[in-house]
C-alpha cells in the first residue's frame, strides 16, 4: 500500500539530497565541506530506510543503520581530526580551477544530463524507486566533478566519497543493495580508503606545508 | 639418404660446438683456434652438404613436437645453392680470421668474437633451410641480433654504438615488413609452412602482390637497396674486417635469398598472372641502387666504406637481373628468362666471392697499417707483395675484366639486357635500354672507382709512417684470401661450372653445358646472337704473350734496364706530397657529376696572429661531397620524433588532467555506442 | 672443335697477322697526311717501323719507385691488343674465331689493357702519371655508356654481338639501310677519336704535361716497354678503324674461302682503312684541342645519338 | 566435472592459499627482528607457490573448482593467474630480502619501515590472490579495490615528496576508474536479476551465474555496462587514456613491488576485463567489446612507443612497457581467433616473467648507480657483469627479439590479427613495435655498453639478487621456442572458456 506522502516523500528527499551535494559544491572552508558531506550521508541513510520500509527487505536497515554508523559519523569524525591538524594556515579553497559560480551552473548541467541518460535507459525497476537512479547518476557525475575542479587534496576527497555515496545510491536503489558481506566489505574499503588518504595528507602538509595539488606536478614527461 | 640428415646434424653440431668453446675459452691464448676449427670444418661440411644436394634429391626433415610450430628444415636447390655461397665464403673467412682475431688479444671479451662468428654462421645457415615462417623468423632476427652485436663488438669508440644501433633499427622495420607480408599470406593459406605459400591456387591475386610489395620492402632493406641502404655504409665499416667480409659478401644475398624464394617459389609467373609491374618495379630500383651506390663509393676515402657502398651496387645489378627474368616471364619468353636469372645468380655467387676477398684484404691492410682511410696508404705492394696480388685479382673481377668471373656474369647480364628486343610492347623496350644505359654507366664507374683503390693505397710512394712501416700479414690470413682468389681464377676461366651449378641447382630447363661448347645465346631462328669460349680466349692470351716475348728476345738482343728516379723536371726529389691523392684522382669526376654530389670546396687558412693576415701558418683545402640520402634520412627522423615528442606531452604531471582523460574516454565512448559508431 | 680445319686457323692466324704489321704504316701514314696538311714535309710513311725497331735495341730506364705492374703493362697491353684482334673479321666476312668471342669481350680486352696503364701512370709516383690517369679515367667512365648503347644499336640490328654476325648481316642488308644505323655511326666515330685519343679530345703529339692524357700515363717508359706501348697502340687503332669500316661500310668484303675473293677483299679493306685513316687526320688538322670539361658535352651527344639509335630501331 | 560437494583437497587448498599470506602478514607484525620476518615472507610465498602449482594441477584435472558452495571457483583461465602471482610473488620475496636488505644497511629505511614493507607485502599477495579465486563479481572488486589501497600503502614506505606525489595521483585515480567499474558490475547484477524474484537474486552476482544467463540479458545495458566496465578496470590495468598513475606509480615504488604491480596486478584487473567479456560475448557476441579492446589496445600502444622514445628515467620506462604490453593483450583478446586469445593469454605469463627480470635488474642497477636517470648509468656489463646480461637479456626480450618468449606470443597475436582480418590495426601494432625497439635500443646501448663514467666499485650485488633473475632468464629462453606440455593445455583450456564462453567442456 503506498501513502501519497510517501511518494512526494521520496521526491522530497532525493531534493534535499541534491541540494546537500550542491552545498558541498558551494562551500569554501574545509570545515564546510566536511559538514556538507555529513548531512548529505544523513539524508543517504533516510532514504535507504525509506527504501527498506518499501520493499520491506530486512537487510537495507541494517545496511542503513550501517551507513548512519560509519559514513555520517565515524568518517566525518575523521576528517574532522584531520582539518584540525592539518597545519596548513589558511584553510579555505580560494583559487579552483573553475569558479564557484561556473561550477554550480556545470553541476546543475551535469544534473539534466544524468536525467537523460536515465531516460535512455529505460530501466523497469520499482517505478518508485526510480526516482533516485537520476539522482545517483547526478551524485556520481558531480563527484567527478569535484575532483577534476578543485585545488585542495581534501576537497578531491570529499569528491571521491562523493562518488561513492552515488554509487551506493545506485546499487540500493537499482538492485535494493547487494548481500549483506558485499555491503560490509565496501564500507571497510571505504573506511580503509579515508584513514590513508588522510595519513598522505597528513605528509604532504608536512613536507609541501600547503596540501594544495599545484606541487604535486613533479613527476612528467617534458 | 641417410647420410643427409647427419649432415646437417654434423653442420648445426660443429657450429654450435664452436660458439660453446668460444664462450668458456675467455682468457686462453689458443682461444682462436678453439673457435674456428669448429666453424672451418661446419663450412667444409656446408659445402658438401650442398653438393649432395644438388646431386641427390632434397632433404626434408620436421621435428614434430606437439608444438603449435614444428621445426621444419626443407633444403632444396635453391636452399642448397645458398648455402654453397655460405659454406664457402665462411671457410676462407674462418681461416683468415684464425690469425686476423689475435689482433683482438688485448680486449678482454676476445673469445665473443668467435662465438658470435660461429651463432652468426649457423643462424644463416638455418634461415636458408627452415620451411616455416615461425623459424624462418627467429633464425632471421637471430642473424641480424648476432651481426648487430659484432658491429658494435668494438664499443669503446662512440660512432660505432650510433651504426650499430641505426642497422638493428633499419633490419628490425625490415623484419618487421616481412613478418607483414608472410601473414598476409598465412592469413590466406591458413598454415604457416611455406608449402602452402607455394601451390597457387587458395591465394587471391590482391594478396600476392600486397604481400609482394612488403617482402619486396622487408628483404630489400636487408639486402640495402638504395632508398633504404642507409645502415650499410656505417655497419660494415664499424665491424671487424672479418665479420664485414662475412656480412656483406653472405648476409646480403640472404635478403637476395629470400626475394628468389618469393618471385619464383611462391608463385608461378607467366603470363597469366600480371605481375609484369613486379619485374619493373625490381629494374628500376635495381638500376638506381647501382648507380647511386657506385656514385657514393667514387668518392669515399675511407677503404671499408667503398667496399659497402659497392655492395648495394652489386646488390642493385643481381636485382636488374631478377627484375629482367621476371618481366620475361610474364611475356612467357621462358628461355629469356633462363638466361636472365642464371646471369643474377651467377652475378650473386661472384660477388660473394670476390667482395669477400676485398674485404679480407681491406682487412689486412687495417691489420698491418692500423688505418682505414685511403688518403694515409701507398706504396703497399712493395711491402704487402702477397696482399697486393690478392687485391688486384679482386679488383680485375669486380671490375668484370676478361679473365676472371666479375666479366662472364656482366657479360650475361648485358646480354639479357641486349636481348630486351624481344618483347613486344615497344614502351616496355625504350624503358628498359634506359636501365641498360644506368647499368652501363655504373660499369664505367665501377672501374674508377676501384682502379682508384687500388692506385692510391698500393702503388707509389707511402703517403704516412703507418703506410711505410706495413708488413706483410700472417699466413692463415693469406691462405684465407688465395682460395677466393683462386675460385675466382677457375670461375673465370671455365664458366661452365658455375653455369651448370645454377642450372642443375635451380633445375632450370637449360641443358647443362659441357666443357668445351661455348657459352653461347641462340635466337629463336636459331641463329647464334652471341657466345664466349673463354678457355680459348686463355689460350690465345697466353700465345700471344709467349710469341711476342720470342719476337723482343730475338730482334732487341740482350738490352740492360737502368734503376733511376722519376723524371721531375730537374727540380729535385719528387716527395710523396707530389702524387695525386684519392680525391685528386676523382675530381674531374665528381665535377662532372656536381649536379649529384654538390662537391664544396673551401680553403681554411689559419694565422699566426689576428693582426697580420699575411702570416699564414697553414692553409687547409677541404673538398667535401654531400649525401642527399643521409640529410633525407635526417628529415624524416626528425619529423617523426616531433610528433612522438607532441603525443608524449599528455603525461603532464596535473591529477586534475588525469581525471579528465577518465571522464574524456568514458563519455566519448558512451557517445559512441550511442550513436552506433561501435556495433 | 671437330670441324675446325687447319687452313682455318691458319687463315685466321694470317688475318691477325696482317693487322699487326699493317699497323704501324697507318700510324705512318697519319702522320704524314697531318704534317703535309701543315705544309712541312714530314716523316716517311715507314717511319714508325723504324721507331719501333730502335726502341726495341735500346737499354731501358725503370723509375725506382714502380713496382712488378709498371714493369708487366706494356706486356699486358700487348697480348690483350693482339688477342683483341683475332675476333676482327678483316677480309672475310666470317672470322675463324668468332664463336670464341664477341664485341664485349674485344670491349673487355681494351678495357683490361686501360686498367694497367692508369695503374702504371699511378705507379711511379709523379704528378704528370697522376694527371694522366685521373683524365683518362675520367673519358673511359664517360666514354663506357655511349660504347654499350651503341653496341646495343648494332646488335639489335644486325642480331646479335657476335662480329662475325654483325660482318655478314651488314653486308647482306644495303649501306645504311635506317636512320638507326646512321646514329650509331656518329656515335661510334666520336668513340673511335676518344679511344684512339685523337685532337678534340687529347693531343697526342705534345710534349707540354697539362694538355696531354694518353701520353702522360706512359711518360716514364723507354726502350723495349715503350716500344710495346706504341705497337699495341698503333695496333688497337687499326682494330678500331677495321670494326668501323666492317661495319658500316661493308662493300667489297668476301663472305666466301675462295682465294680471289679474299686478295679482292684485302684490297679493298686497305684502302678504306687507309682513307678513313686520312679523312681522321684531316678533321684533326681542322679542330683545336678542347678544354677538359668542354669534352663530356661531346661525349653526351654520342650517348644521345645512340640512343636516339636504339629508339628509331624500336618506332 | 562439475563437483557437486566440495572434495576436501581443492577446498583445502584454496583456504591454504588465502590463509598463507594473511599468517605471514600477521607474524611479520608480531616478530619485528629483520632476518626472522625476512624468512617468514620468503618461507610463505614459496607456500603459496607450491599451492598454486598443486592447485593448477588440479584444475588440469577437473576443469572447473567450486569451492563452499559457489563462493570460490577456480577454473584454467584463473589458473594462468595465479601461477603468475604465485611465482613473480616468491621470486620479489627473494629479490625484495636482498634489496631491502641493502636499503636497510644503507639506513635508507629503518626497522619500522621495513616490518610495514614486509606487512604490505603479505597483505598484497592476499589481495591479489584474492582476486582470481572468487567467483562473485562484488567480492573480486573488493580484493581489487583492497591490492590497490595496500599498494599504496607500499609505495609510500619512503617519505619522499615525488612518492607521496605518486601515491596521492595512484589512489585518487584507481579509486575513481574502480567506482566506475562498480557502476558496471551492479548494471551486470541489475540486468542478471531483473526478472527473477528478490530471494535468489543473492546468486546474481556470480559469475558462474552471469555466464548462464547471459544469452537473456537486455543488449542495451550490456554495452552500456561492458563500457564502463572497460573503462574502470582499464584504469587499474593500465590501458591506454588511463593509464596516466602508471609510469609514476611503477617508478616511486621499491623495485620488487614495482615488479609485482607491474607483472602481476595489470594482469589481475585484465582479468576482471576477460571475466565480464566472456559475459558480454555470450549475451550480445563479441564484435562490440572486440572493437573495443582493440581501440583501447592500439592506442595504449602508440602511447607507450610515444613515451618510451624520449624516456630519461629506467623504471619509467620499464613503466611506459608494461602500458604497451597490456595493449598487446588487449589487441590479442579483441582480434579473437583461437590462435589470437592463445598468444594473449601467453603474453600475459611471458610479460610477467621479463618484466619482473627487468625491475629486478633495473633495481640492482639503481641501487649501485644511486641513479635512476638513463643517462647516468652506462658499461652495465662491465661493472655487474651477471646483473648487465640480464639486464640486456630482459630489454632484447621486451622488445621482441626472436629467440626469447615475447616474440612467440607478439607472433601469435600478430598472426591472429592477420587471420581475422583487422589489418589496419595490425600494422598500426608492428609499426608502433618498431618505434618501441628502436626506443629501447637507443637507451639499451647507452647503458650496457660504452664505458662507466666514474670510478663504481665493480661487483655485482650479493647472491640473492642474482637467484631470481637466474631462474627468470632461464623461463625466458626455454618460453622462447618450446612451451610445456602442462601448460599449454591450461592455455589451451583457457582460452577455449574465453572463445565459447561456455564454462562445462
Amino acid at each position: 500500500m503506498i501513502f501519497p506522502t510517501e511518494i512526494n516523500l521520496l521526491d522530497i528527499s532525493a531534493v534535499i539530497l541534491l541540494i546537500a551535494t550542491f552545498g558541498l559544491m558551494v562551500s569554501r572552508g574545509f570545515s564546510n565541506w566536511v559538514n556538507a558531506y555529513r548531512y548529505q550521508t544523513i539524508v543517504l541513510a533516510g532514504i535507504v530506510a525509506l527504501i527498506a520500509s518499501i520493499t520491506n527487505i530486512w537487510e537495507l536497515y541494517i545496511v542503513s543503520a550501517l551507513t548512519f554508523g560509519i559514513k555520517a559519523v565515524i568518517i566525518p569524525k575523521i576528517l574532522f581530526y584531520v582539518t584540525k591538524k592539518l597545519d596548513s594556515p589558511i584553510k579555505l579553497e580560494i583559487y579552483p580551477y573553475i569558479s564557484m559560480k561556473l561550477s554550480v551552473i556545470i553541476a546543475a548541467l551535469l544534473v539534466t544530463m544524468s536525467y537523460f541518460i536515465f531516460l535512455y535507459l529505460d530501466i523497469k525497476s520499482n517505478e518508485i524507486i526510480q526516482v533516485f537512479l537520476p539522482v545517483s547518476f547526478a551524485l556520481f557525475f558531480i563527484g567527478l566533478f569535484v575532483i577534476v575542479s578543485r585545488r585542495k587534496a581534501l576537497n578531491q576527497m570529499m569528491g571521491l566519497l562523493t562518488i561513492e555515496n552515488g554509487l551506493f545510491l545506485f546499487a540500493v536503489s537499482l538492485t535494493h543493495g547487494f548481500s549483506l558481506i558485499i555491503e560490509i566489505g565496501l564500507m571497510a574499503d571505504i573506511v580503509l580508503g579515508v584513514m590513508i588518504s588522510s595519513i598522505l595528507l597528513f605528509r604532504m602538509s608536512r613536507t609541501f606545508d600547503s596540501i594544495d595539488i599545484k606541487n604535486l606536478e613533479s613527476l612528467r614527461d617534458d | 639418404m641417410l647420410e643427409n640428415f647427419h649432415l646437417v646434424y654434423a653442420i648445426v653440431g660443429f657450429f654450435s660446438l664452436g660458439a660453446i668453446l668460444g664462450l668458456f675459452s675467455r682468457g686462453k691464448s689458443q682461444h682462436v683456434y678453439l673457435t674456428y676449427i669448429p666453424s672451418i670444418i661446419g663450412s667444409f661440411l656446408a659445402v658438401i652438404l650442398s653438393i649432395v644436394v644438388f646431386t641427390s634429391e632434397d632433404i626434408h626433415i620436421t621435428l614434430s613436437s606437439q608444438q603449435i610450430f614444428n621445426f621444419e628444415i626443407f633444403i632444396d636447390g635453391v636452399a642448397a645453392f645458398f648455402i654453397l655461397i655460405i659454406g664457402l665464403i665462411s671457410f676462407a673467412v674462418s681461416i683468415y680470421s684464425l690469425s686476423y682475431s689475435k689482433k683482438f688479444d688485448d680486449k678482454k671479451n676476445n673469445s665473443n668474437l668467435g662465438m658470435l662468428v660461429n651463432l652468426f654462421i649457423i643462424s644463416m645457415i638455418l634461415v636458408v633451410a627452415s620451411n616455416n615462417i615461425f623459424f624462418f623468423l627467429i633464425f632471421w632476427e637471430l642473424m641480424s641480433l648476432t651481426s648487430f652485436f659484432l658491429v658494435i663488438y668494438e664499443h669503446d669508440n662512440e660512432n660505432n654504438l650510433k651504426s650499430g644501433l641505426t642497422y638493428l633499427v633499419m633490419t628490425h622495420l625490415g623484419t618487421a615488413f616481412i613478418m607483414a607480408s608472410f601473414l598476409f599470406m598465412y592469413a590466406q593459406s591458413g598454415s604457416f609452412s611455406f608449402d602452402s605459400f607455394r601451390d597457387a591456387g587458395i591465394i587471391p591475386d590482391y594478396v600476392r602482390d600486397v604481400a609482394f610489395i612488403l617482402a619486396f620492402i622487408g628483404f630489400g632493406t636487408k639486402a640495402g637497396m638504395v632508398p633504404l641502404h642507409i645502415w650499410l655504409p656505417q655497419a660494415h665499416p664499424s665491424a671487424p674486417s672479418n665479420i664485414s667480409a662475412l656480412m656483406s659478401a653472405v648476409m646480403l644475398k640472404i635478403a637476395i635469398y629470400g626475394i628468389v624464394r618469393y618471385l619464383f617459389d611462391f608463385n608461378s609467373i607467366d603470363d597469366s598472372s600480371n605481375y609484369l609491374w613486379w619485374g619493373l618495379g625490381i629494374v628500376v630500383i635495381g638500376s638506381v641502387s647501382a648507380l647511386v651506390g657506385i656514385l657514393y663509393a667514387l668518392v669515399e676515402r675511407d677503404i671499408k666504406r667503398i667496399l659497402a657502398f659497392s655492395s648495394i651496387e652489386n646488390i642493385g645489378i643481381i636485382l636488374i637481373g631478377l627484375g629482367l627474368s621476371v618481366v620475361f616471364a610474364s611475356f612467357n619468353l621462358t628461355s629469356l628468362s633462363i638466361l636472365a636469372f642464371v646471369a643474377s645468380m651467377f652475378h650473386t655467387l661472384n660477388h660473394a666471392i670476390f667482395k669477400g676477398l676485398l674485404f679480407m684484404t681491406a682487412g689486412s691492410i687495417h691489420y698491418s697499417t692500423h688505418t682505414k682511410n685511403i688518403e694515409d696508404l701507398g706504396g703497399l705492394i712493395k711491402k704487402m707483395p702477397w696482399t697486393g696480388l690478392m687485391f688486384l685479382i679482386g679488383t680485375i673481377a669486380i671490375i668484370g675484366l676478361p679473365p676472371l668471373n666479375g666479366f662472364i656474369s656482366e657479360w650475361l647480364i648485358l646480354q639479357s639486357l641486349l636481348s630486351v628486343f624481344q618483347i613486344p610492347s615497344t614502351i616496355l623496350q625504350v624503358s628498359l635500354t634506359f636501365a641498360s644505359l644506368a647499368l652501363a654507366l655504373t660499369i664505367g664507374l665501377a672501374a674508377a672507382t676501384f682502379v682508384r683503390l687500388f692506385g692510391i693505397s698500393f702503388l707509389s710512394k707511402s703517403r704516412t709512417l703507418k703506410a711505410a712501416n706495413a708488413i706483410e700479414v700472417p699466413r692463415f690470413m693469406l691462405t684465407g684470401k688465395a682460395i677466393l682468389a683462386s675460385a675466382c681464377i677457375v670461375l673465370g676461366i671455365l664458366p661452365f661450372i658455375g653455369i651448370n651449378l645454377i642450372v642443375t641447382a635451380f633445375n632450370l630447363s637449360y641443358t647443362p653445358l659441357s666443357p668445351f661448347e661455348p657459352l653461347s645465346i641462340i635466337t629463336e631462328d636459331g641463329k647464334s646472337f652471341a657466345s664466349l669460349m673463354m678457355p680459348a680466349v686463355l689460350i690465345i692470351l697466353l700465345s700471344v704473350f709467349v710469341s711476342i716475348f720470342v719476337f723482343v728476345k730475338i730482334i732487341g738482343g740482350k738490352t740492360s734496364t737502368k734503376k733511376y728516379n722519376t723524371w721531375d723536371c730537374g727540380f729535385g726529389g719528387l716527395s710523396e706530397r707530389t702524387q695525386y691523392t684519392a680525391t685528386s684522382l676523382v675530381e674531374p669526376l665528381s665535377r662532372v657529376f656536381a649536379v649529384f654530389y654538390k662537391p664544396k670546396n673551401e680553403i681554411i687558412n689559419s694565422f699566426y696572429s689576428d693582426q697580420n693576415q699575411y702570416l699564414k701558418k697553414s692553409i687547409e683545402v677541404s673538398y667535401t661531397t654531400r649525401n642527399i640520402f643521409e640529410e633525407f634520412y635526417d628529415l624524416v627522423l626528425s619529423f617523426n620524433l616531433y610528433i612522438l615528442n607532441k603525443i608524449r606531452k599528455i603525461q603532464t604531471g596535473k591529477i586534475n588532467a588525469y581525471i579528465l582523460y577518465i571522464m574524456i574516454a568514458l563519455l566519448s565512448l558512451l557517445f559512441a555506442m550511442g550513436t552506433g559508431l561501435i556495433e | 672443335m671437330n670441324e675446325f680445319y687447319i687452313t682455318e686457323l691458319f687463315f685466321g692466324i694470317s688475318q691477325v697477322l696482317l693487322l699487326v704489321v699493317l699497323s704501324p704504316l697507318i700510324v705512318g701514314i697519319m702522320r704524314k697526311t697531318k704534317a703535309r696538311s701543315q705544309k712541312r714535309v714530314g716523316s716517311p710513311i715507314i717511319q714508325p717501323y723504324f721507331d719501333i725497331l730502335k726502341l726495341v735495341k735500346k737499354e731501358e730506364v725503370v723509375s725506382d719507385q714502380s713496382s712488378w705492374i709498371f714493369r708487366c703493362n706494356p706486356w699486358v697491353n700487348f697480348a690483350t691488343t693482339v688477342s683483341a684482334a683475332f675476333f676482327i673479321p678483316v677480309s672475310i666476312v666470317y672470322s675463324p674465331f668468332g664463336v670464341m668471342g664477341d664485341i664485349l669481350l674485344v670491349i673487355g680486352l681494351f678495357g683490361l689493357g686501360k686498367f694497367f696503364t692508369i695503374l702504371s701512370g699511378l705507379d711511379v709516383s709523379s704528378s704528370f702519371g697522376g694527371l694522366g690517369s685521373s683524365r683518362e679515367i675520367m673519358f673511359s667512365v664517360l666514354v663506357e655508356p655511349a660504347l654499350l648503347i651503341t653496341i646495343f644499336v648494332i646488335a639489335i640490328f644486325y642480331g646479335g654481338t657476335n662480329i662475325s654476325m654483325i660482318v655478314t648481316s651488314a653486308n647482306e642488308i644495303s649501306f645504311l639501310a635506317s636512320p638507326g644505323v646512321i646514329f650509331a655511326l656518329i656515335a661510334f666515330f666520336i668513340i673511335l677519336m676518344v679511344e684512339t685519343g685523337k685532337l678534340p679530345f687529347d693531343n697526342p703529339s705534345t710534349h707540354l704535361e697539362l694538355t696531354m692524357i694518353h701520353e702522360a700515363t706512359v711518360l716514364e717508359y723507354s726502350g723495349k716497354s715503350l716500344a710495346l706501348i706504341e705497337w699495341s697502340q698503333s695496333i688497337k687503332q687499326i682494330i678500331l678503324l677495321t670494326l668501323f669500316v666492317n661495319i658500316f661500310i661493308p662493300w667489297g668484303i668476301s663472305d666466301n674461302f675462295s682465294l680471289t675473293e679474299i686478295s679482292f677483299g684485302m684490297l679493298f679493306i686497305i684502302t678504306k682503312i687507309i682513307s678513313l685513316g686520312i679523312l681522321i687526320t684531316l678533321i684533326e688538322t681542322r679542330i683545336a684541342k678542347w678544354r677538359l670539361f668542354r669534352v663530356p658535352d661531346l661525349i653526351a651527344i654520342s650517348i644521345a645519338s645512340s640512343m636516339m639509335g636504339v629508339i628509331f630501331f624500336f618506332i | 566435472m562439475f563437483l557437486e560437494l566440495f572434495s576436501s583437497l581443492e577446498s583445502i587448498l584454496i583456504t591454504a592459499l588465502i590463509i598463507t599470506p594473511i599468517i605471514s602478514g600477521v607474524l611479520v607484525t608480531f616478530l619485528k627482528k629483520k632476518k626472522i620476518i625476512e624468512l617468514v615472507t620468503v618461507f610463505s610465498s614459496f607456500l603459496i607457490l607450491i599451492e598454486g602449482l598443486i592447485l593448477v594441477n588440479s584444475i588440469l584435472k577437473y576443469k572447473t573448482i567450486y569451492v563452499f558452495n559457489g563462493i570460490f571457483y577456480v577454473d584454467s583461465l584463473s589458473g594462468i593467474i595465479i601461477i603468475t602471482i604465485s611465482l613473480v610473488g616468491f621470486l620479489s620475496s627473494i629479490y625484495s630480502v636482498s634489496y631491502m636488505g641493502k636499503q636497510y644497511e644503507k639506513l635508507i629505511i629503518d626497522e619500522k619501515k621495513l616490518v610495514r614493507y614486509y606487512q604490505g607485502f603479505n597483505m598484497f599477495l592476499f589481495t591479489m590472490l584474492l582476486v582470481p579465486i572468487s567467483n562473485n563479481m562484488g567480492i573480486m572488486w573488493i580484493a581489487i579495490e583492497a591490492t590497490t589501497l595496500v599498494s599504496v600503502l607500499l609505495i609510500m614506505l619512503y617519505v619522499k615528496q615525488s612518492s607521496i606525489e605518486a601515491s596521492w595521483k595512484y589512489l585518487l585515480i584507481a579509486t575513481v576508474g574502480l567506482s566506475l567499474a562498480l557502476f558496471g558490475t551492479i548494471f551486470f547484477y541489475y540486468v542478471n536479476t531483473v526478472d527473477v524474484p528478490l530471494e535468489e537474486d543473492v546468486l546474481g552476482m556470480n559469475w558462474t551465474n552471469l555466464v548462464e544467463n547471459a544469452s537473456g540479458f537486455d543488449p542495451n545495458l550490456v554495452k552500456l555496462a561492458f563500457i564502463f566496465i572497460i573503462v574502470g578496470f582499464g584504469t587499474k590495468a593500465g590501458l591506454a587514456p588511463m593509464h596516466t598513475w602508471l609510469p609514476d606509480a611503477h617508478s616511486e615504488a621499491p623495485s620488487p613491488i614495482s615488479a609485482l604491480l607491474s607483472g602481476v596486478l595489470l594482469n589481475c584487473a585484465f582479468y576482471g576485463i576477460l571475466r565480464f567479456h566472456i559475459i558480454t560475448s555470450n549475451s550480445i557476441g563479441s564484435h562490440f567489446s572486440n572493437t573495443l579492446l582493440i581501440i583501447l589496445g592500439v592506442v595504449s600502444i602508440g602511447i607507450a612507443a610515444a613515451s618510451i622514445y624520449f624516456q630519461k628515467d629506467l623504471k619509467r620506462m620499464l613503466a611506459f612497457s608494461s602500458v604497451e604490453h597490456m595493449g598487446i593483450i588487449s589487441v590479442a583478446i579483441g582480434f579473437g581467433s583461437v590462435i589470437g586469445i592463445f598468444g594473449a593469454l601467453l603474453h600475459i605469463i611471458n610479460h610477467a616473467v621479463v618484466k619482473s627480470l627487468l625491475f629486478f635488474t633495473s633495481g640492482s642497477i639503481s641501487q649501485k648507480y644511486e641513479t635512476k636517470l638513463i643517462s647516468d648509468t652506462s658499461g652495465i656489463i662491465r661493472i655487474m657483469p651477471i646483473t648487465g646480461f640480464a639486464f640486456l637479456i630482459g630489454v632484447l626480450a621486451i622488445i621482441g627479439l626472436p629467440p626469447f618468449n615475447i616474440f612467440m606470443s607478439e607472433f601469435l597475436v600478430l598472426s591472429s590479427g592477420f587471420e581475422s582480418e583487422n589489418f589496419l590495426p595490425s600494422m598500426l601494432v608492428i609499426l608502433f613495435l618498431v618505434i618501441i625497439f628502436a626506443g629501447f635500443g637507443k637507451h639499451l646501448l647507452k647503458m650496457v655498453f660504452g664505458n662507466p663514467k666514474q670510478t663504481i666499485k665493480k661487483g655485482d650485488l650479493g647472491i640473492l639478487s642474482i637467484i631470481p633473475m637466474l631462474i627468470l632468464i632461464s623461463i625466458i629462453f626455454v618460453m622462447g621456442i618450446y612451451v610445456p606440455e602442462p601448460l599449454q593445455t591450461l592455455i589451451g583450456d583457457a582460452s577455449q572458456i574465453l572463445l565459447v564462453g561456455d564454462l562445462h567442456n
